[in-house]
């Protein structure tokens, strides 16, 4: 038993030599597509990071009524607002606060205009809401918007959803389309195996005439296909490894002068060439898997 | 051993290759089959291969019923008889050595017998140093050779030759049928063999069946090349 | 000469049918390239539109010094800033229009703090400059801070040259990957082509031993590549052509509640099919040529 | 016509197939080369095809020195000479009516000659009706038909013929040889036909070249299967 799998084991390092022609053209197949979802990847899970960094960081305010200035009140108001489902933190921010950050928002010689007003506060007691996911800002801020004592809610206007929901549109969007891609590469990938191992279907052929199972004359082309798939991944592994690290160092771990923090290389590029190794021997496996069963049916 | 029962074979295209073919062949015989190109020999021996399904009738080898098996039982049932191929059938990516080897490494026979066993029958086809080389790289009577040796490697209880012969000068034909004689006489082998050898099935007289148009029109132990007109 | 012609046409023809499996597998190569390549080219171009318009409506504001209010000095200032290589358009605007401008920005119940102000205007007169490339704000606002008379020049702040700096850089990469990933899934079109041909490299072998020139051989077999190219060019066309309208026509022709205006379908879509079209049948032909001239060496 | 210099031919493996070959025909002269299995019979054929180039030597053919011919003139200069392959070499996606006519399109002949040969050739080799069908749905003797008429198809100046009659019944044979023959004397074709069906040549007696390991041991016209030792 073990001495017929080492058999086989060998009979597939042997075909990966003696076809060297076809074995280049697969293991290349697996290359280019190792690299495109590689890409893909690393494009994506930033992308994802940076999402969800945004959508942190954006909040909801909410302005107290004139009328609603008692201390139960706003006790009150509080605990309310902390009941809502995907409310993370509520912070308390009195009219004084918010005066001093209203003027402080203009160029200092300016600011003395205001001053005068300082004594009659037209501002509100404020809460700043935290929620757990940016999509859900809106269902939140109208939640709170009905509640006793809340004369409106803000959470940055319509850019700021707009932002979080375009970030999420694009991050959706590219994951759709990283498993899409993954896809049609993969039927790629095998695709080419399926020619290369067409071009040896009459070798499936003559097996069968010798008296060799469908099991034992697979199995070969399948540790083939394996051993291709990871030869395939090699390049692709390196690349992502190498260039990541290159792009993190180069970029100072940050895109757009640090506005968007990028993964660190440590666990990330390790983690992304397992998921290649893994992409590339699965498609390897069931690449050569499916052809030559249906090969084996070519003829009795 | 081998009995055909008004087999009749259609290939797709119409045409009508054997046309109710009667046939019993007994344990440890040896026979001849012969006729004119294109008369259903070779469909005749892809019938008993069970590389081909009778469209009526029945074969029938070592009690086995040939057409009803399962496509994947067929290598199986092929263990029990050796065929040599009228286009030999060899594997292209490798060398004589494992085409002959890989006929005897299906059956998972260990490895020093499988080597002593693959030198032999080389050596009884006189291809002792062509172990190494493709197939590409033989002479056409050479190629023939690699494909008895490997049909007679495991020592099949029923032996199909399809023109063994057909690219061997007479003085290696000859060989030939006298190592195909001795098989048959010492391991008790059925052995069926097409030929268009008009010498040696005179030398070598035996039962011989003649095919015509998909008909059995003589069946003789007179031996000879039989013409029939 | 011209009967020679057609006959390879029809044997090429021929060609498709008979090796059935090995055409749908480079032709399904060829399909999902093109569909590659497509959603690439539409999402580059309108991500070029895009940019260009945001470029275009990022202006460069100009305060003028309270010390060169005349009339002289800013027909000076005027054409000194028209002089300025990249300099689009300069719209003035005074200070009335500016404390205009500036108190339209507070929410109505708050400009009445600033009207007591109106009659001692501490605005500047301005211009608003636009430029012909978004990459050239930071350039020319320096130079035009240089001329006399200018107090400072505003151009909507590092944000402002960051997104268009963003833009320009995703624009490049874009591009850059386009043609990248395009140059890839052409070499593995051009892997499967060869691998089919490799298939029937018997078949040309022989038809030299049969007296055909390998100018003759060959015809037929580029005259396949170029078809496969066709057929496999048909469904990325379609799905180009009726994913692009109907998503315009979803989105109203817009995204993000319309911040961003997408490049209309009507020439678009057309373009791009040629595209799709032109580069099938290139990839058919160059991998067709290559892959029977390499096979035809193969042996004498 | 055909002239052999001192031809040898070592294959990349270190087999010397051909160990210095002086040989001569004549326009019109119809000779068999006969020999044992592997002695070099295929390799002096493809030597003449332009296949294989010489290690040593010269082959002239016509005139023309096939072993110094560049890589893309080698088609041009088979136009001129027949060869009937013992592997046949037939195109399997193409009819066999296709397969015959490929040779004359080849030669830009117009569409109703080629018609009207292929027809006639396929006539000849007793194939009338095969026209539609596929080499892999021919017997082995149809197949080497099929070959027999594409390399006579443009009537070539040289016909070079490799056991052609390898897997054809004694009567066919016959008929083939009469058919060459013919070709032979009607259109002074100069033939070389490799075989080992001593019948044949002792039937049919011609000028016979004997090899043996690579070299020629008797050139005779006395005919008959010659018996070295
Ligand atoms: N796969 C096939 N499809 C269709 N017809 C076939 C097929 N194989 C063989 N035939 C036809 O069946 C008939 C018998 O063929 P077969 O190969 O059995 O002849 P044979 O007796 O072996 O001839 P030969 O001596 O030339 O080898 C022939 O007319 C042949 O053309
Ligand atoms: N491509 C090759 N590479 C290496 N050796 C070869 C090659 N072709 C033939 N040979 C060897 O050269 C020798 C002569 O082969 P060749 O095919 O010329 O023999 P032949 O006379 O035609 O034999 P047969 O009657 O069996 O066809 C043989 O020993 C063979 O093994
Ligand atoms: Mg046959
Ligand atoms: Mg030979």
């Amino acid at each position: 038993m073990i001495n017929r799998f080492l058999r086989h084991i060998k009979e597939g390092f042997y075909g990966v030599g003696r076809h060297s022609a076809m074995s280049v053209s697969s293991a290349s197949a697996v290359t280019i597509t190792l690299l495109l979802i590689s890409i893909f990847l690393v494009v994506t899970s930033n992308l994802e990071k940076i999402t969800s960094k945004i959508e942190n960081s954006v909040k909801i305010s909410v302005i107290v009524s004139y009328d609603f200035e008692a201390q139960e009140d706003l006790d009150r108001i509080d605990s309310q607002i902390k009941n809502i489902a995907g409310v993370k933190l509520v912070t308390f921010s009195d009219k004084e606060m918010e005066f001093d950050f209203y003027i402080n928002s203009f160029p200092e010689e300016e600011r003395v205009i205001f001053e005068p007003y300082r004594s009659e506060n037209p501002m509100h007691h404020a809460f700043y809401v935290e929620v757990n996911e940016g999509s859900m800002l809106q269902e939140i801020a109208s939640k709170i918007s009905a509640i006793e004592g809340v004369e409106k809610t803000n959470y940055g206007g319509e850019s700021s959803t707009m932002l979080v929901n375009a970030l999420a549109t694009t991050r959706q969007g590219g994951f759709i389309l990283v498993i899409a891609l993954s896809l049609l590469a993969i039927y790629l990938v095998q695709n080419t195996i399926k020619l290369t191992i067409f071009a040896r279907s009459n070798e499936i052929w003559i097996m069968r005439n010798v008296g060799a199972k469908n099991g034992y004359i697979r199995a070969p082309f399948v540790v083939e296909g394996i051993i291709i798939g990871m030869l395939g991944a090699i390049i692709p592994i390196l690349t992502t490894i190498f260039a990541y690290i290159y792009l993190y160092n180069k970029l100072g771990g940050k895109l757009l002068s640090g506005i968007f923090v990028l993964i660190p290389p440590h666990p990330f590029v390790l983690y992304i060439s397992c998921i290649l190794l893994a992409v590339g021997i699965g498609v390897g496996f069931i690449g050569s898997f499916f052809s030559v069963t249906k090969y084996l049916r070519w003829k009795r | 051993m081998i009995e055909l029962k008004d087999a009749v074979k259609a290939y797709k295209n119409g045409v009508k290759a054997l046309n109710g073919v009667n046939l019993t062949i007994h344990q440890g015989e040896f026979v001849y089959i012969i006729g004119p190109t294109g008369s259903g020999k070779s469909t005749l021996i892809k019938l008993l291969d069970g590389e081909e399904i009778p469209s009526k009738g029945s074969v029938i080898v070592a009690g086995i019923n040939v057409g009803k098996l399962k496509h994947s039982k067929v290598p199986i049932y092929r263990r029990n008889i050796g065929v040599v191929f009228q286009d030999y059938r060899l594997l292209e990516r490798k060398t004589v050595f494992e085409n002959i080897a890989y006929a005897l490494e299906v059956i998972d026979a260990p490895k020093n017998i499988i080597r002593r066993r693959v030198r032999e029958v080389m050596n009884l086809v006189g291809l002792d140093d062509k172990g190494n080389a493709f197939p590409s790289e033989l002479s056409g009577g050479q190629q023939q050779r690699v494909a008895i040796a490997r049909a007679i490697a495991n020592k099949p209880k029923v032996l199909i030759a399809d023109e063994p012969t057909g690219n061997l000068d007479p003085t290696k034909s000859d060989e030939i049928m006298v190592l195909l004689e001795k098989i048959n006489r010492e391991e008790n082998t059925t052995i069926l063999m097409v030929t268009h050898d008009e010498a040696l099935v005179n030398k070598h007289q035996k039962r011989t069946i003649v095919l015509e148009s998909g008909v059995i029109v003589a069946d003789t132990f007179q031996g000879g090349y039989f013409k029939h007109d």
